[in-house]
């Protein structure tokens, strides 16, 4: 695969990458390396950004950044995995490369607590403004109190 | 101030009734008030169609209503634009914590004889989003509801026998 | 100096509550800022509470008027994590109502944006129009809106000779009443002087910011996943993508219309292709199944556009993770960019233009900065303060849009 | 304006029929398959309980009855009901049916109950 080959020869062992039978790829990158990786999937056609899905399996917060390069002939779909802290999640915001991102960071900060660093607006998206500061529903220990 | 209800029904004219619900009723010594009235009422009920987190299944086929198949207008039912004018409120939705604020904010603008009817399952119940953590669930634990049409959505006609049973419920005087 | 406006409550109309701030200076607009969630319902945590199957009633909910394409995005979505294919028969039905409900979902809208320019006659044909399609859902499926037809492994009911004898008459009468319709908006004079050159998307900024559905189709740009990542059956249907390089409001009000055309034709080919045969779901597929534990990516062509869910399941009956993106939230970025420079009359049909499931509880609260006086305004009174404030100064509008 | 198309289109709504159903007084007929208001036949139940486990808006409750097998049987709180169907797809006896009734409208919430007798 092509983009498979070139992110592997620029960075190495750094990069997980496995293609599941309905032609996804699915690349695992180290969350330091984000936005080098997304500003070079852009420069390869990849400039549709689906969504950005967050979500907190117990130990780490996983995000997940759903690409599409819509080719004249094929379309090729990848997902970028990455993972932040759970206790302090800081993950550099992908506001300039992709402009639709501003609603998917500002919900993912609302309903997981994720921090996206140079994110102008970063406000709750969801939730009413008199919720509680650390009350974040989509996290594992969060309890629903009536 | 003492309001005098029956003439406002007449010429349709908002004046601040300070006396709510149960004391009108007290005031029961008005016969030829509450006859006049039962007879504005019998005519035409206005609505305001307030969605409070709904899927849009209930709004579409509370709008279905207005449009040629269903055509509630021969019952003088008139969909209205704000709350000023209404005398039913259609609610949908379990009242999600956000649009909490402005669902009283709209219930306290009607003038004072309003009825509720709250259309769809999640309004009566909580529906499938039982035990949400941003859904205070049923509509009745913030209004007073006259009627519930139960569906998800309901069936256009489902809706119209609610207002029909309204209509029964103003004549008896509840 | 910009003055800050609140809008809403938008007619009760529109569905969804969408609350948007927009700055004003004077008349034209300069900033817009989004304030959703009157709708959160928190369906991804509450999915994760529910079975495989209750989720298939859950997630039908998430928005009324394209609940099918909810429901069989998730449908194929779980199929992929149960690594199971449903039968050729199912998929086809699964098709065909996909496409009448882009069928009723259009016409839907098509009364939308004429009721938000003041065109209530046509508003009212088209909901009338609509009528014939839910009849014939009602009878397929059961009920009117929420047709609950697929489930994990394919369909629950199978469909009789005479209900697609049923589909092809009204294939036939919408794309009839669709060249009808084509034909008089392109025609109608304040049709055109309401929605041509208003809200106007480039298609460099369409694909910059990521638009997806017929506000991108609009711009010219040839994104459909039915066509670019066909899914089901889509790549033997007879199915092209439908664009126009209008960039306007207008452009997006054509591409429902032709849609609708190339949605009859998909319906007729699947009522006289369908095959014949008994299995419709897969037997080994019950609601106590468990699944294989991975994650699956699908997605599917609402009729708003790109729907898009990611399940992780963890080999238990509730799936880890439910991550739905709805197309509304896509189109956001681009609403806040088609509005800068344009008046507050212009709002209704550009708010209306990318079929947003909208409608709120606010007020409008204007405040006339010189003359220092507060002026509150329902959605409704914003319509008609458009529409008239258009009557007495469109030439000069006119003159400015050439 | 488009003229001839206009006056097509009202020429063909003076002769057609008018579209509006009258409601209240023609009581309109479902298609059969409808999803009406669910019905329940307590000899036909066996009292698994397998409704009351796949219902996703917990409308179901078993309540000890003599009736029978396994001496439970389903109570059916109807307001919380969203017609989906699955009881209907999953009783083994075919107990649970929908009727053709669409009539919802109710005053009070419980009017809809269904409870076995």
């Amino acid at each position: 695969m092509s983009i498979i080959d070139t992110l592997r020869n620029i960075y190495g062992e750094k990069v997980k990458a496995t293609v599941d039978k309905y032609n996804e790829i699915w690349i695992e990158i180290p969350s330091l390396l984000l936005r080098e990786v997304l500003a070079l999937l852009q420069r390869n056609g990849y400039d549709h950004l689906s969504t950005i899905t967050g979500h907190d399996d117990g130990e780490r917060i996983r995000l997940i950044y759903h690409l599409i390069k819509f080719g004249t002939k094929s379309t090729e779909m990848v997902n970028i995995v990455t993972y932040a802290d759970r206790n302090n999640p800081v993950v550099p915001s992908m506001i300039n490369e992709y402009p639709s991102a501003l609603v998917y960071e500002r919900e993912i900060f609302d309903l997981l607590g994720v921090k996206f660093e140079g994110h102008k607006g970063l406000k709750r998206l969801l939730l009413p403004e008199d919720v509680p500061e650390d009350f974040h529903p989509l996290r594992k220990d969060f309890k629903v109190q009536e | 101030m003492y309001s005098i209800d029956g003439i406002c029904i007449i010429f349709k004219v908002n004046i601040p009734c300070n006396l709510d619900g149960e004391s009108f009723r007290e005031g029961r010594k008005m016969a030829l008030l509450s006859k006049l009235r039962k007879w504005a009422f019998k005519r035409s009920l206005w609505a305001f169609h307030l969605n409070t987190g709904s899927c849009n299944g209930c709004d579409i086929e509370i709008l279905d209503l207005f449009t040629p198949k269903y055509d509630v207008e021969r019952f003088g039912i008139k969909l209205v634009g704000s709350p000023r004018h209404a005398d039913v409120l259609v609610v949908t939705g379990p009242i999600t914590k956000k649009s909490l604020e402005r669902v009283k904010r709209v219930y306290e603008q009607m003038p004072d004889p309003k009825y509720v009817v709250v259309v769809g399952t999640c309004g009566s119940t909580g529906g499938l989003f039982q035990g949400s953590y941003n859904l205070l669930g049923s509509v009745d634990k913030l209004l007073p509801v006259d009627a519930y049409v139960i569906g998800c959505p309901a069936k256009p006609e489902a809706i119209i026998d609610a207002f029909v049973k309204l209509m029964e419920k103003i004549k008896s005087g509840a | 100096m910009s003055v800050r406006i609140p809008i809403g409550p938008i007619h009760p109309m529109l569905k969804e509550p969408i609350n948007f701030v927009f700055y004003v200076e004077g008349e034209t607009i300069v900033d817009a800022e989004p304030n959703i969630g009157f709708v959160h319902r928190g369906i991804e945590k509450l999915a994760e509470t529910k079975t495989w199957f209750q989720n298939l009633y859950l997630l039908e909910k998430v928005c009324g008027i394209c609940s099918s394409s909810h429901q069989g995005c998730y449908a194929q979505c779980a199929e992929r994590i149960f690594e199971v294919e449903p039968p050729e028969r199912a998929l086809y039905i699964r098709t065909l109502m996909w496409e009448l409900e882009r069928l009723h979902s259009h016409l839907l809208w098509l009364g939308v944006i004429m009721h938000e320019i003041g065109f209530d006659t046509l508003f009212m044909y088209a909901w009338r129009d609509r009528e014939k399609v839910l009849d014939l859902v009602e009878m397929i499926s059961g009920r009117r809106v929420g047709y609950s037809i697929n489930i994990i492994g394919g369909v629950r009911r199978d469909i009789s000779y005479d209900m697609l004898v049923k589909a092809v008459e009204v294939a036939n009468f919408i794309a009839e009443r669709a060249e009808h319709y084509e034909k008089i908006i392109l025609k109608e004079e304040t049709v055109i002087n309401r929605t041509q050159g208003v809200g106007y998307l480039s298609k460099a900024d369409a694909i910059r910011l990521n638009a997806v559905g017929p506000t991108v189709r609009a711009s010219g740009v040839k994104r459909d996943v039915r066509g670019n990542m066909p899914y089901g059956i889509y790549d033997e249907t007879p199915f092209d993508i439908v664009i126009d390089d209008g960039c306007d409001v207008l452009a997006r009000i054509i591409v429902r219309i032709r849609e609708m055309v190339v949605s009859a034709e998909i319906i007729k080919w699947i009522a006289f292709q369908i095959p014949k045969s008994e299995d419709i779901k897969l037997k080994k597929i019950t609601p106590f199944t468990k699944p294989p534990e991975n994650e699956a990516v699908s997605r599917v062509e609402a009729p708003r556009g790109e729907l898009f869910y990611y399940i992780k399941s963890n080999g238990s009956l509730n799936p880890e993770r439910v991550k739905i993106r709805t197309p509304t939230l896509a189109n956001i970025a681009s609403i806040i960019h088609m509005v800068k420079g344009h008046y507050i009359a212009d709002i209704p049909p550009i708010v209306a233009g990318i079929d947003p499931c909208m409608s709120c509880m606010d007020r409008v609260i204007i405040v006339d900065v010189n003359k220092e006086k507060k002026k509150v305004m329902t959605y409704d009174e914003i319509r008609r303060y458009s529409i008239k404030w258009y009557k007495n100064n469109y030439k000069v509008i006119k003159e400015e849009r050439r | 304006m488009p003229w001839g198309t206009l006056l097509r289109e009202a020429i063909r709504n003076l002769v057609n029929k008018p579209a509006t159903v009258n409601y209240p007084l023609i009581q309109t007929k479902v298609p059969s398959g409808f999803r009406g208001i669910l019905s329940f036949d307590i000899n036909k139940c066996i009292g698994c309980g397998t409704c009351e486990r796949v219902c996703p808006t917990n409308v179901i409750k078993m309540i000890p009855n003599e009736k029978t097998r396994l001496k439970k049987a389903p109570r059916f709180e109807l307001s919380k009901c969203v017609f989906c169907g699955s009881c209907v797809d999953v009783c083994p006896t075919k107990a649970i049916t929908f009727t053709e009734n669409y009539h919802t409208a109710v005053i009070r919430k419980n009017e809809l109950d269904i409870i076995p007798e």
